[in-house]
C-alpha cells in the first residue's frame, strides 16, 4: 500500500464522449492488501464507467459489509456511496432505486456478504428483477474477519491453515440462472479484458445484472489447494465466449447470427455482439445456459463470460408501474391531495 | 340506560360476521351517539370464536369498558364463556334453533332466544346466504329491541352495496325478518337503548391503520415497503388504497412504489435507501418486524438518513399473541440497536393523530435526519375509532430539512462537511445522489468518519460525532409535538400521565375520580424525547400516575432515564393482559394507593 | 521509574509484528513485573497503522494510563501522530535509515534512531524475513534500554518455536543485533525500565476470549454455533482448540459440534434449538450480531428455552467501529426484544472470571431457563490480561435445572405443566425431547399459552405467565452471582460503581483519591438482575458514581429503572471513544463533581 | 371445524410392527379451515410414521410461523414440538439436531415462511446437509396473514382479488437440485397415495430431504386462475413415477435395474424402488433432474415424485466427527476435563 498519493495530475489525459477523463471516475485510494483482487475488480468499473460515458454523480454505489464492500470507496469519488450492513446491500439498493430510476446503481458485494447472511436478499433482489448491477467480489472467504471459509468456497478447497471445506459451494452463477436473473455473468478479476466489457454489457441492461466474479484473497485464501487462488483460478477458467458492447444498429453488418457471433438487443436499441466459444450454448436460452453451469461444475471448470441473458423482462419499476419522474423529484403538488380531497375523505367516513 | 351500555357479540370467524356487526355500531353512530367498537379475534383464520364488542355512550367515553349488558351469541363454542360474562341483569341473545342446555341458565339475567338457523334455513336456499343473513337477523333483531332507527340501517346498506343495488333487498328483509321476530315474540324495546343525539357532530369513525395510510400519502411518502404481520398489515394496504385514489399520473402510472419486502429487515433496508436517496419512505410493523430492524435502526440513527417507521403494537414479547394489543415496544423503539443509540417516539392516540403524526412523522425525519416510530397498537390500529375530523392546510410546505440544492453546492466556497455542525443545533447538511456533478459527493458509513464524511478511526472524532449527535437530540425536543396538558385551578398535587390509546379510559377515570372529589391534573404524552412541557409537568406535581398497557412500566423506566425524575414520584398504572385498559382498572389501583 | 512506565509501539499491520510486541510484553511478565498490553488495531487487514501499548506498573494496575513514555515507530504513516504522543521528557525510538525529517523533531523527547531497515537489508536476503527481523530487532534494543533478562528472552523464543527449533537462533541474532547496536551507539539503560520482581506470582497472562472458550468446555457447552465478528471471533475459535485439546472420542470423534452459521440469527437460533434439546450450546458475537438475535432472544425469554450469548462489545452503534472498545450493549442486552423482556447478564472483568461466569453461564441458563448474556468487550476479549490462575472443583456437578427424567415422568401422577409454578420460585418444569414414549410431550411456543402448554389466547392465562415470568426474575436475583464490595471503616457517604473492564482503571482512580484523602466505597457489579447486595450498597451510600465505558449512562439507566434509586444520587462517570477508560479520566471526572 | 372430538376408541385398531395404533401417531384438533390442504399433509405424515414404525417420542417436530407452521400440532401428540419464529425453524433444527443425532426430525414450514423471510435458513441447511425431514405446505400465499402472494406464486396467477402476480416463482425443489440437496421430492397434498411413499423414503434419506407440496389454500388462493388451486394443480401435475421403500434387500428381486424400475440403496441398507414413468430421467444424477424440473416448468407443468436423490453424502454430522452417542447425553466425567487438566492449561499461560 501506498499511503501518499502523486499530485501529479497528466494534462493531457484522454476524454470520453462527455468531457471526463479517466481520473473522473477514481475514488480515494485503496487500504485493501497488496494485491487482492478486488483492486483490479475496482479498477475495471471506474474504466467501465469512463467508456460508457456515464456521468459520475448520476451512479450510486451501494454496498454491503467487508474488504470488497469497502471498495466503492475507491471509485468513482464523485458518486454517493453507501456502505450499509452486513449483508443488507440488495434491500437498501431496492429502496434507492425506487427513488431515483434515473441513476446508474452499483452494487458491491462478498462472497460473505452475499451468500451467507445476505442470501435471502440476494434471491429476492434478483425476484423483483431490479435494475442494477450487483457485482460480487468472491475470493471463497471472509476477507474483513481474517479468512475463514465462506459458503462459496468449494468442496474440498484447502485453507491457508490446511483444512478441508467439507460443504458445497454455493454457485451464485448458477444459482440466479435458477432463480431467472436476467442477466447472469461470471469473470476473474485478473481478467481485465473480459471484465470490463461485462461489466459495460450488465450495465447497458435493464433488470438485474449479476457479475460474480472471482477475486482472490491474497491475504487468507491465495494458498495452493485453495480452488479460489490466483494459480487455481488461472488453470481452471474456461470463456465462453466474448461480449461486445455495440451502441448501434447500423454497425452491425451481417444478419442477426452469423456463426458464432449473435446479437442480442437491449432495451434501449443499442446491441450485445456475444462471440461464442461453444456453438451449443444459447446465452438467451435458461436451460442452455443452467445446463452449461452444470457441467462446468461437474468438471470443476469455472466458466465466465456472458453466460444467460435475457432482455425485455420487466424491471420492478416496469411490475409496479412507477411513474417516469423520478418519485424523489416530486413536490408537494404532485403529491399531496390537498384538504378540498381530504374533506370527501371525511365525508365518506361519517 | 339509554346509550350508555355495551353490547357484545359472540361469532365463529371467518363466518362474515364482522360487516353485520360494523353495521351495527355504524348504525349508532349515524344515530348521533358515540360509539366505541372492538374487535376481539383469534390468530387464525376460521372456526374459531371471535367477539365484537361494542360501547354506546352517551358522555362519549371511548375506552373499554368491564361488564356485558346485552350479549349476542352465535357460538355454541364459546357460550359457557359467554353466558358468564353478562352482567346480573344483562341480557342473553341467542340462535335458540336448538334448546339452551340446562347448564347455560343463570337465573338473573334474561335470555332471548331467536332461532336464527331456523329462520334463515327456511328463508335461504344457499349455504353461503344462510350463514350471511343470519347475521344481519340477529342486528334486525336489535334494532327493534334497541331502537335503532331502521331507516339509517337501510341508508347504510344501500351506500355498502353501491353498484351492487340488487344485494339491498335481500339484506333489507333480513333485518325485516329480525325485526319482526322480535315485535311478534318479546317485549321491546329494552331497558338499554338508544335515542338519537346529535353528539357526534362532524366526527368521523375510521381505524387508525386506515388513517396512517392516508397520513402518509399527505406526508408525500412516495416508497413503502413492508412485511405481512398482524396488526400492521392494513397500514400498508391503506396506502396503497389512498394512493390509488389519489396518486396517478394521467397516463396510469403511479406516483409511488410499494414494495412487499421479503421479511422486515429488507423492508427497513429499503425504507433507508429510499430516504437515502430523497424520497420520503416508509415502513409499517409489529413487535417482531421492530426487533429484526434493530441493526438497520442503529445505522440510518449513526448514519443519520431518515426513516419512518409505525409500529402497531400487539401483545409480546417473542411472536406474542398477535391479535391482542399492548404498549409494550416502548424501550425497544426508543433505544433499538446496540450501542448508544436513541429514537425519535410518536404517541398517537386516535385516528385523527394516527393522520396527522404520520404526515408530521417525514417532515420530523428529514428535520433530524434520523428514525422516528410511531407506535400505536392493535387497538388504534384496527378497530375503529370515532374521533374528529381530518384537515389539512393547503398551505403547507414539506419540511425536507437541511438539503443541498444543486444552486448552494455551486456557489459553496468551503467544503461541503457531511457531518460537521455548522448550525449550531446537531444537525449536519445533507446531498441527494445526482444532485451536482461534483460537489456533495460522500459515502455514508455507520461510524468510523470525521465531519467530512472521511474515513477514520480516531476516537476524538468519535467521540465528537457522539456528542453532536446528543446536541441533535436535544433540538429534537423543540420539534417533537408537544403534550396536552390539562389542569384544575386550584393546583392538585397529582398528576396523570398517559398515551396513546390508554387516554380514553384515562380520561373517563379522571372524571370518575373527580366525581369522588380527587382532581388530578393529566398530562397526554405524545412524544419522545419528552420537550420541556413534560419536565413542567412532572416538577410541578408532587406525584404522578402513569397509566400504560404493559408489564414492565416500559414508559415510567423512560422517563426515569431521560428527565431524571425521581422514581417515588412516579407511580405505576399498569394494564398487559392485551385486552384494552380500562377506566375502572385505573380507578381501582389509583385508589389502592392511597 | 523503573517498573512503572507506558512504552507503545506504532507498526503497520500485516507486517508481524503482533508476536514481537507480545514477546516484548511477555518478557516483563516472566519478570515478575505485572503487565497490561494493549493492541489498537485498524478494521483492515494489511497496511495500515497499529498500534501496541504496554503498560509496566510495579503496584499492579491493569488500566490503560495516559502518556507514552516511550514510543518505537516503525511505521512512517503515522510517524507525525506518533511524536506528538510522546509524554515530553520521553523517548522516541525509530527507524533511522532515512534521517527524519526536522517536522518530527520536538526539543523535549530524547530521540533514538537505530538504522532498522539498513541492518536487515544487510543482515537477510528473503525479503519477508526482512520484515518479520525489524521487529526482532527492536525487541532486541528494548532488552538493552529497558533490561529485559536476555534469558527470558531466548527462553520466550525456545517455547514459541518449539518443535521448529532452527528458527530459534535466526531470531536470538536479530535480539541480538538490537542489543548491540544500542550498547553500541547509545548510553544505556534509560531511566524507565525494568527490574525483577516477584509481583506476579502464579498469576496468568490471557485474553478474555481464550478463557471463555476454556469456560465453555468445562461448562459442559457442547453445541457451539456462530459467525466470524470482530471481536468475537476468538471465542469460538479458542473455543475449537480447547475442543480439539479436550473433547475427543477415543475413536477421533468429537464431544462436541462447532457450526459456523450463515449469520447471527441463525446461530442464535443454533443455540436456542440445541438446549431446548437437551444439550448446552453457545453462541458469541458482538452488537451488531445482538442486534439481529433480539426476536430470537425474545422467544427464548418466553418459551423458557435456556441460551448462552458471549457479547464482546465494541463501539457502536451499527457497523460501529469494530476494533475500538465500548461498554454500550448493556441496555440492548438486558432488554432485547420487543414486549416486556428481561435478561440475565454476567460482567466479568478479566480473563478469570471469563472462565468462570462462562461455566457458570450454563448453569444459569439451564435453572433459569431462560437467555444469559455475558457481556465482555474488545479490551477484555481480545488483549491479553494478567490475572488468577484458573480453578476447577472437581467435585462440581452441572446445575441442569428442573428438568424430569423418565422415571419421574413414569412415576407422575398429576399432570406435567410445562409451564406451572410447582415450587413457588417462578421456575417451572420442563423435559428434554425423546425422554419417555407417552409423558412430558408438549409444544413449545412463544406465548398463547396456559400452564399445560395447550393454547389459549386466554387474558388471565398471558398475564398469570407475565407474572410468574417476574417471578422467576426475582429467584434469578438470588443466584446470579454477587457484586464485590470494599468499604472504609469509617463509612463513607460516597461510593463508586463499575463493572466489567472499568474495574482495573476504578481501582486505579480509587487509591489515587484515597491519597488525595478522599475516600469511597466500591462496588464491582457482576450481574444483572441486581442482586440485595447492590440495593444495600446504594441504600448505605448518599451519592454513587457509576463509571461505565459508554455515552448514555446505560448501567446507570438500569439501576434507576430496576431498583428505583433516586436519580441524583448516581453519578456518571463517563468514557466512549473507543479506548479503554483510564484512571486519570475518572480521578478528574470525579473531582469536578465537587 | 369440529370443537368437540369424539371420545370413541376402536377396540381393535390395526397396530404396526412396534405395537403402535395409528391413533397414536394423532395430535391435537386442527384449527385450520376446513379442507385446507394442510391437513391433509398432516395426515399422511401421521401415516408414514405409523407405517415406518418409528416411536413417537424419538420424534421432534420443528416449524416457523403460519398456518402450516401450526400443524405440528396436529400431528404426533407424544412428540416434541416447537413452533419458533417466523422463517428461522432450519436454524433451530440444527441446533436441536447438533445436540441429539438420535431423533427424526420433521421441520413443516410454509411458502412464506421458507421462501421469503427463512430464505437464507432453508439454503444453508441444504448446504450442510442437515439430516431432517423438510416439507414445505407450499399454497404460493401467506395463508395466516391473509392471503398476500408469496414468493412461490407464479408469475400470473391470479389472486383471490383479482390481481395478477407480476413476479417469478422461486421454485423451491429445483432450487434445491440447484443447491445439491440430497433428496429433493414433490408431492400435492391432495395425493396421499403419492405423498406417504414420498415421506417413508424421506424419513430414511439420511440427509436433507425436502419434500414441496403443493397445498392448496382453500380460504385465500382456491379461486380460478390462481396456479396453486386444487383444480390447476390437478390439470398440470405429472407424477415421474412411484416410490416404495424396501425393508430388506431379498425383497429385490431382479438385478439394480430393470426397465424403468431402479433401486437406490440407502445408508442402512434399506432401498428405495423408483417406477419411473419417463425413461430419460434418472433420479440420481442431478443434471438430469435440473433439467426434468427446467423444462417442466417452462411448460407449466407440475412434477411431482422423487426428483433426485443422492444417498452416501455425508451429513452434518459426519462432516463435523460428532461422537456416536448424543452430545444431549453426555455426562460431567465426559465433557469436563478437569483441575489436573486446568493447571496444566495455567502453567503454558505464564
Ligand atoms: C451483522 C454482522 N455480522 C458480522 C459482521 C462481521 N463481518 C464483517 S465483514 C464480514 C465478512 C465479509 O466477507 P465477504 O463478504 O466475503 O467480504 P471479503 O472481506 O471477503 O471481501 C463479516 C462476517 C458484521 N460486520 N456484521
Ligand atoms: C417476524 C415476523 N414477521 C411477520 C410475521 C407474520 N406472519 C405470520 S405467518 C406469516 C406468513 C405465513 O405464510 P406461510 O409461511 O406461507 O404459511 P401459510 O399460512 O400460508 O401456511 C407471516 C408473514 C411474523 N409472525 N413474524
Ligand atoms: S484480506 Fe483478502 S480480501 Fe481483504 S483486502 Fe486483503 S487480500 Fe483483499
Ligand atoms: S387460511 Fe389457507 S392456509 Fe390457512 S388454514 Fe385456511 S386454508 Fe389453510
Ligand atoms: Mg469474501
Ligand atoms: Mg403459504
Amino acid at each position: 500500500m501506498t499511503y501518499i498519493r502523486p499530485a501529479f495530475k497528466h494534462p493531457h489525459l484522454p476524454k470520453n464522449q462527455i468531457g471526463y477523463t479517466a481520473k473522473d471516475y477514481e475514488g480515494s485510494l485503496s487500504t485493501l492488501c497488496a494485491g487482492c483482487g478486488h483492486d483490479s475488480i475496482t479498477a475495471a468499473i471506474a474504466r467501465a464507467c469512463f467508456e460508457m460515458n456515464v456521468q459520475p454523480h448520476k451512479v450510486a454505489k451501494l454496498s454491503g459489509i467487508g474488504c470488497s464492500s469497502k471498495t466503492p470507496a475507491y471509485f468513482l469519488g464523485n458518486s454517493h456511496g453507501f456502505n450499509s450492513v452486513h449483508g443488507r446491500m440488495p434491500s437498501v439498493a431496492t429502496g434507492a432505486n425506487m427513488a431515483n430510476r434515473d441513476l446508474v446503481y452499483f452494487g458491491v458485494s462478498g462472497d460473505g456478504d452475499s451468500a451467507s447472511i445476505g442470501m435471502g436478499q440476494f434471491v429476492h433482489a434478483i425476484r423483483r428483477n431490479l435494475n442494477m448491477v450487483y457485482v460480487v467480489m468472491n475470493n471463497g472467504c471472509y476477507g474483513l474477519t481474517k479468512g475463514q471459509d465462506s459458503a462459496t468456497a468449494d468442496l474440498g478447497s484447502k485453507s491457508k491453515a490446511g483444512s478441508i471445506n467439507p460443504f458445497q459451494a454455493i454457485d451464485l452463477a448458477s444459482l440466479a440462472v435458477e432463480l431467472g436473473a436476467t442477466f447472469v455473468a461470471q469473470s476473474f478479476s485478473g481478467d481485465k479484458q473480459q471484465l470490463i466489457p461485462l461489466l459495460k454489457a450488465a450495465m447497458n441492461h435493464k433488470g438485474f445484472a449479476l457479475l460474480n466474479v472471482i477475486s482472490p484473497c491474497v491475504t487468507f485464501n491465495n494458498n495452493p489447494g485453495s480452488t479460489k487462488s490466483y494459480d487455481y483460478v488461472r488453470e481452471h477458467v474456461e470463456a465462453t465466449g466474448t461480449v461486445d458492447f455495440v451502441p448501434e444498429k447500423s454497425e452491425i453488418l451481417h444478419s442477426q447470427e452469423e456463426g458464432t457471433d449473435k446479437y442480442v438487443e437491449m432495451h434501449d436499441g443499442t446491441y450485445l455482439k456475444l462471440h461464442k466459444l461453444d456453438q451449443h450454448w444459447d446465452p438467451e436460452d435458461r436451460i442452455s445456459a443452467a445446463s452449461a453451469l452444470q457441467h462446468a461444475r461437474a468438471k470443476g471448470e469455472i466458466l465466465t463470460g456472458l453466460l444467460y441473458v435475457h432482455t425485455g423482462h420487466p424491471d420492478l419499476h416496469d411490475v409496479l408501474g412507477t411513474a417516469g419522474k423520478p418519485l424523489n423529484a416530486m413536490l408537494e403538488k404532485e403529491l399531496c391531495p390537498g384538504n378540498e380531497a381530504l374533506q370527501e375523505v371525511n365525508a365518506g367516513l361519517r | 340506560m339509554i346509550n350508555d351500555f355495551v353490547i357484545r357479540f359472540a361469532n365463529v370467524n371467518g363466518t362474515g360476521s364482522a360487516s353485520a356487526n360494523f353495521l351495527f355500531a355504524k348504525s349508532i353512530f349515524r344515530m348521533g351517539i358515540p360509539v366505541s367498537p372492538k374487535n376481539i379475534f383469534p390468530s387464525n383464520i376460521q372456526g374459531l370464536p371471535t367477539w365484537y364488542e361494542v360501547r354506546v355512550s352517551e358522555k362519549g367515553y371511548l375506552g373499554r369498558r368491564e361488564g356485558i349488558d346485552i350479549m349476542v351469541c352465535v357460538n355454541p363454542q364459546s357460550m359457557m364463556q359467554d353466558v358468564k360474562s353478562v352482567k346480573p341483569g344483562g341480557y342473553f341473545i341467542y340462535d335458540s334453533t336448538k334448546p339452551l342446555h340446562p347448564d347455560f341458565i343463570r337465573t338473573d339475567i334474561t335470555y332471548l332466544g331467536i332461532p336464527l338457523m331456523e329462520m334463515c334455513n327456511r328463508e335461504y336456499t344457499d349455504p353461503r346466504q344462510r350463514q350471511l343473513f343470519k347475521n344481519i337477523i340477529y342486528v334486525g333483531a336489535l334494532s327493534c329491541l334497541l331502537q335503532i332507527e331502521f331507516e339509517v340501517l337501510k341508508q347504510l346498506l344501500a351506500e355498502q352495496f353501491k353498484g351492487k343495488e340488487k344485494l339491498v333487498a335481500p339484506n333489507v328483509k333480513a333485518l325485516q325478518l329480525g325485526a319482526d321476530y322480535v315485535k311478534e315474540h318479546f317485549s321491546w324495546p329494552l331497558p338499554m337503548r338508544l335515542e338519537r343525539r346529535d353528539l357526534v357532530k362532524d366526527n368521523i369513525l375510521t381505524t387508525g391503520n386506515s388513517a396512517c395510510g392516508l397520513g402518509a400519502v399527505y406526508g408525500g411518502a412516495t416508497v413503502c415497503a413492508w412485511y405481512p404481520i398482524t396488526p400492521s398489515t392494513s397500514v400498508a394496504e391503506a396506502f396503497e388504497e389512498w394512493c390509488e385514489a389519489f396518486r396517478k399520473e394521467e397516463d396510469g402510472s403511479n406516483k409511488y412504489a410499494i414494495v412487499q419486502a421479503e421479511d422486515e429487515l429488507a423492508a427497513i433496508g429499503m425504507v433507508i435507501g429510499a430516504n437515502w436517496n430523497g424520497a420520503r419512505a416508509f415502513t409499517s410493523t409489529s413487535g417482531p418486524g421492530v426487533s429484526l430492524m434493530n441493526e438497520f435502526l442503529g445505522l440510518a440513527y449513526f448514519a443519520e438518513v431518515p426513516a419512518v417507521l409505525i409500529d402497531v403494537q400487539r401483545t409480546g414479547p417473542s411472536t406474542g399473541m398477535p391479535t391482542r394489543t399492548q404498549q409494550s415496544d416502548i424501550l425497544e423503539a426508543a433505544y433499538a440497536a446496540h450501542g448508544d443509540t436513541k429514537h425519535v417516539l410518536l404517541l398517537p392516540q386516535d385516528p385523527k393523530e394516527c393522520f396527522e403524526m404520520t404526515a408530521d412523522s417525514f417532515d420530523l425525519a428529514e428535520q433530524l435526519q434520523t428514525p422516528v416510530i410511531m407506535l400505536t397498537d392493535l387497538d388504534l390500529g384496527m378497530n375503529d375509532h370515532m374521533c374528529e375530523p381530518f384537515v389539512w392546510d393547503d398551505s403547507r410546505i414539506y419540511k425536507r430539512g437541511k438539503v443541498y440544492t444543486a444552486e448552494q453546492l455551486e456557489s459553496m466556497t468551503d467544503k461541503f462537511g457531511r457531518y460537521l455542525d455548522k448550525d449550531g443545533d446537531g444537525i449536519p447538511w445533507r446531498t441527494i445522489p445526482g444532485t451536482h456533478p461534483t460537489k456533495g459527493a460522500y459515502f455514508t458509513r455507520g461510524s468510523s468518519k470525521d465531519e467530512y464524511a472521511a474515513y477514520t478511526e480516531s476516537s476524538e472524532a468519535y467521540k465528537r460525532n457522539m456528542d453532536r449527535l446528543n446536541k441533535k437530540w436535544n433540538t429534537a425536543k423543540t420539534l417533537v409535538p408537544k403534550p396536552f396538558v390539562k389542569t384544575w385551578p386550584h393546583k392538585p398535587d397529582t398528576g396523570l400521565l398517559y398515551f396513546g390509546t390508554s387516554s380514553h379510559a384515562a380520561r373517563e377515570a379522571r372524571d370518575i375520580l373527580a366525581e369522588k372529589g380527587l382532581h388530578y391534573d393529566t398530562m397526554r404524552l405524545r412524544s419522545f424525547p419528552f420537550t420541556k412541557e413534560v419536565e413542567e409537568f412532572i416538577d410541578s406535581h408532587d406525584r404522578i400516575f402513569v397509566i400504560e398497557q404493559n408489564r414492565d412500566a416500559q414508559m415510567r423506566s423512560l422517563m426515569m432515564m431521560e428527565l431524571n425524575t425521581h422514581p417515588a414520584k412516579l407511580i405505576s398504572v399498569l394494564n398487559y393482559d392485551g385486552m384494552p385498559i380500562t377506566a375502572d382498572a385505573i380507578v381501582s389501583q389509583i385508589e389502592s394507593h392511597k
